[in-house]
């Protein structure tokens, strides 16, 4: 995928990650790449996200590893610490399980730890994402456990130009950045990202306007509450949708701004609602807006339990639309 | 017994019998899921059978098995009854695990299939665990972990071999070794020779055996069952097999050598076994079709009663997270 | 330390986790308790909580293991599945980044991924506590990542007799629960458990009765609240002190009671602010008592930063009896 | 140069100039803890001093070092100067980290001091990490990460040595086998006969060296650098040493055994070192006290300056948790 033919036509959510990284690439040799099964002899990935970029830029540069979550994201640091800015993919988010030490340990707290003298400049890439029939272990969103750790920021994009322009931020940043990519909309469709162009990093972004509720969501389910806007219309709700992209830190201002006007605050994630990251937003919100409040802040999430495996039972876990929707109507009750 | 001497008849069929089972079952499963009537990730283990099938003739129903996504022929070479099993990764209520849990975390206690896992190295930790539970219960049991040559690279490998070792634990870890993690090589990934070497630094006998040679298998399962139940502790089997298909069914497998699994397709084991069980005189050509219609007809009750099972209760959701608090 | 003078004189916390294990041990030959250092030869541990034991029960019950945290939580999950009850001890809060596979993928949803066939009835016990000069990497309160996580129980006493009920509750339990020790407050005193006493586990305590606010806290912080009082009630504030003592499932219905008399919540934890657990508690009440708060919901928690090593720094980084008063006094103006 | 050659004087005389600021600082440490100066968890290495400075005899400034809560002697051997070192284990901000990383979090770029780690096991993936970097870079750098004994049965241990072998990294794993992990003695909890021989496991050249001996030691890294730098990847060397002190100082040490530790301490490595020195001729008695008395007062000097140095201001609490973002 080259830089024209990206701007010339709608791409997927995962080209657009594949060219984010490709055009970093090219334009600093110290992006390095690694993980299982990324470079092209392995097809670029079990998605195929990486796809394309070893045959370009080298398998030094991009390198597939043993199946080693620990080695990974320690090789990924020790390389930062050094002048490269590697791009580690952990395959599925609940395989951060098996890194958390190398996570949270060091990556998020070296440049505190040594008093500013390092730090780590990486990206980590994980997917996850209910709705592929995967069961208990591979789709969990596990991104409040990253926000609540100090030195780490954690992005999740929804569309193709924000997946482009956050990669893009991310990997222009300094600190470690947990990249949450959602498997089942890869194949999403959306307005091509201009080449280069940046998502500032703890930027929300307003997707749709409105005036009686606003709907904070992110990555999958934010797709959900724009599919709900058609029953809400029909409702007579007029929602306004934030996109948070960045999860930590995350865009107080932007949310603060759009509750004040709407007076309402539905946040909507595929996380198990208790402990999510809805909670710091609804904590944070229900405080700061004590009584400017129309309605209790109300959260929609997964329930609490791991997610199922038979079809009906998954399909019933995470928030869709019209639950979206129907959360979103009472609330304007 | 050594490892040459020639298997009884009876074992030699017992173990066809589950192979047989094991490859029937594969083709199934592959080709419900190409007509559409199931959806789910699978993990075709075709290539594979001889080894769970030799290992689980030297077991007992008591004995523990912890197995992984590309499980299903082990489960079943441990005694998975094919409706439950059926209904489980069709989602339905009549399943082992009432459709929660799905083809990668398949669980029947009664044929002690404790685990399945789909986190790869994460059998041989609990499978530790299993074993130490027969060892404080002196019940003689002995517990399985398999996995793949690409888990062998991760920690957890590591952290168990050691503590089994130290622990003289009555515990089985059997690599099945079929070239490929995911789409990658074991060369390009596994620093050691063979991975049995790896015994050698916790001590522990690392045994590497052709696992689709039926009697191969069969006797380095049985000294390490012996091994595990006279309380002289833990073995590393390194199983060298093949994967038939890719990774996961309907991936493109571009990045398998071609040649090579020509080969090894050329080499299916468990056509080859037959053929042997025929020339050695242990079956008849009628006897192996009657094991072969019999598999294949349990396999048709078995689909048949999983895709009429009902899908749980959505109430289901919430259930099982918790028991009675205490 | 027999049944006989744990009645007869006050205890230290870390006396009251060592019988609360010893009475169990002696009524149920399923309980085991594994670790590194556990046993005698090991002096029971590094700070020896676990010491007697393996004296009293032999090696065979009580084994110390190497320092393979997946491997000593895997061998808990698997001798629990075949009928023991395995106490794991991982040493410190922060080594428990090595072991979240085994935590979150295995020990907390085998029962949901069964279809209910198995259950993991283990108790992990871990301590943590800034205040000991040991820096970023020892000391960290992670309680809010296993409260998201579904199948799993969350408890952190603060005093002896609680210690032991909670333990000898956490023993019973079918469920993994997690069990958090504060490593400077062990030597604290307090009155000595009744032994067999059980404190079920899902219900708070109000460790004080009071009007104007209420100040939910736990572990070693609930210490600090109770340390605050003589400053609170010097300045005209009548706090009511509720002690979670279970951090998950959390006891709603004891929290909004307390909260619907006084009109006032502040939450103090030693955990960073952002996305902990106060957060879950502060969005829950808000929402519920969305009409009935006099003041919004605050919470006192560590800054977004890890735990620095610096004298001053660490004695400003978890909150304290004087902050705490302090948000206490301003939220009731 | 083999492994027995005799080393020169200049590089006997460089090992021992290191060995003997690393004795007198463990010792002074601890006198200044035991007098209450200072407040904080010390881990004493007195009795492993021979390691690092051998090592380090064979490094630059440019190669990397990742080392452990118990670390100190690595660092000083590795160029740490003591007057930031002391500023930091008191908390202050002249210190390498501000105060804010302490004595477990010690970093120095300038001498290749990269990460200190708390978590037994994490050097060894960050190490390979730095190595990588050397490799893509092609600036001949190596890596070292030290660890101990305990710390070889940690997944971490297995991982990077699997990635550093197949991947030819430059990066050398320096086991500090003291006998002891926190108050567990190697045998019970390591199945290994010696660690040395886990790197069979990897193809990977495996190691046990004397660490108390000056010579051995020095020739074990030398071939170690020499393979690194040439391209031909990692070595695990297993150093061969004695802890004098509990795991924590301060810890009643009743879990080691009082014959092994009297013995070890008759045979303190340094004195030897020392003595051998004078009797080969290679320093006179006066040029070694003058050594000694040069290390004392930078000691002193160090001291002096760290508690004369102020405490970070409280706002730095929350400083250096993020840089500038992009
Ligand atoms: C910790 C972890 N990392 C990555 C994965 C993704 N993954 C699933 S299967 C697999 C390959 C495993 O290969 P191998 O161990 O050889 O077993 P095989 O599939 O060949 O039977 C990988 C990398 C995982 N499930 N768990
Ligand atoms: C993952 C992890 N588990 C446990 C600990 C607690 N701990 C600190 S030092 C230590 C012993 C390490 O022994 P060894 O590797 O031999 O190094 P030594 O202290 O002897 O130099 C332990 C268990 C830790 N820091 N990290
Ligand atoms: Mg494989
Ligand atoms: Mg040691």
């Amino acid at each position: 995928m080259s830089d024209t033919d990206t701007k010339a036509k709608p791409v997927m959510i995962m080209q657009a990650i594949n060219a984010a990284m490709a055009d970093a690439m090219t334009d600093d040799d110290a992006v390095v790449v690694l993980g299982e099964d990324v470079a092209d002899p392995e097809e670029g990935g079990v998605v195929g996200v990486t796809k394309g970029l070893s045959s370009r830029f080298g398998e030094k540069r991009v390198r597939s590893t043993p199946i080693s979550e620990q080695a990974i994201i320690g090789a990924a640091i020790g390389a930062s610490l050094v002048g490269f800015k590697p791009i580690a993919e952990i395959m599925l988010m609940n395989f951060t399980t098996v890194a958390m030490d190398m996570i949270v340990n060091h990556a998020a707290k070296l440049r505190f730890m040594s008093g500013g003298q390092t730090h780590v400049p990486i990206v980590i890439r994980t997917m996850t994402g209910t709705g592929m029939s995967s069961g208990g272990q591979h789709c969990d969103f596990l991104e409040s456990w990253f926000a609540h750790t100090a030195g780490m920021k954690v992005v999740a994009p929804s569309n193709p130009a924000d997946a482009y322009g956050l990669m893009r931020s991310a990997i222009d940043d300094p600190d470690p950045v947990l990249f949450i990519e959602n498997l089942p909309i890869y194949w999403q469709k959306g307005e091509a990202p201009e080449p280069g162009h940046r998502v500032p990093l703890g930027k929300a972004h307003v997707a749709k306007q409105g005036s009686d509720v606003t709907i904070v969501s992110y990555s999958g389910t934010l797709l959900q509450a724009l599919a709900a806007v058609e029953a809400m219309d029909a409702a007579g709700v007029s929602a306004e949708i934030v996109d948070l992209r960045t999860i930590s830190p995350w865009d107080e201002e932007t949310v603060l701004a759009s509750v004040r006007k709407t007076g309402r605050l539905l946040i909507a994630h595929e996380a198990v609602t208790k402990h999510g990251v809805g909670a710091e937003i609804a904590a944070t919100v229900s405080s700061e807006l004590f009584r400017e409040l129309k309605a209790p802040v109300s959260r929609l999430g997964a329930p609490y339990a791991p997610v199922p495996f038979s079809k009906p039972l998954e399909d019933a876990y995470a928030p869709k639309a019209a639950g979206i929707a129907e959360a979103a109507i009472s609330l304007c009750k | 017994m050594t490892g040459n001497d020639v298997l009884g008849a009876e074992i030699q069929l017992d173990i066809y019998r589950r192979a047989a089972l094991l490859k029937a079952n594969d083709e199934r499963s592959r080709k419900v899921i190409t007509t559409g009537r199931l959806v789910m990730p699978y993990y075709s283990y075709r290539g594979q059978e001889i080894i769970p099938s030799a290992l689980c003739a030297n077991l007992t129903d008591d004995d523990y098995l912890v197995t992984i996504y590309r499980g299903i022929h082990d489960m079943l070479a441990k005694g998975m009854p094919l409706k439950k099993l059926w209904a489980e990764i069709a989602g339905r209520v009549d399943g082992t695990c009432k459709g929660k849990g799905g083809p990668m975390h398949l669980t029947y206690p009664a044929r002690g299939i404790m685990v399945t896992t789909g986190i790869v190295g994460s059998s041989m930790p609990i499978a530790n665990g299993l074993a130490w539970g027969a060892q404080m219960a002196e019940n003689s049991r002995v517990a399985v972990a398999t996995f793949g040559d690409g888990a062998s690279n991760i920690g957890a490998f590591h952290e168990s071999l050691n503590l089994a070792a130290v622990w003289k634990l009555p515990v089985i870890f059997v690599c099945q070794n079929n070239h490929y993690a995911e789409h990658t090589t074991y060369e390009k990934a596994t620093a050691a020779r063979q991975i049995s070497d790896r015994g050698h630094g916790y001590q522990m006998p690392g045994v590497r055996v052709d696992g689709n040679d039926p009697t191969a298998m069969y006797h380095a399962a049985r000294e390490a069952v012996e091994r595990a139940r006279a309380g002289e502790g833990p073995t590393l089997i390194e199983a060298m097999t093949f994967r038939f298909h890719g990774h996961v069914f309907g991936d493109a497998d571009g990045y398998m050598d071609k040649a090579q699994k020509a080969e090894a397709i050329a080499n299916d084991p468990v056509p080859r076994f037959r053929q042997k069980l025929i020339e050695d005189g242990i079956a008849s050509e009628d006897e192996l079709a009657a094991i072969e219609a019999d598999v294949a007809r349990q396999i048709d009750e078995a689909v048949d009663f999983a895709l009429a099972s009902a899908f749980p209760e959505i109430s289901e959701l919430t259930t099982d997270v918790y028991g009675a608090m205490a």
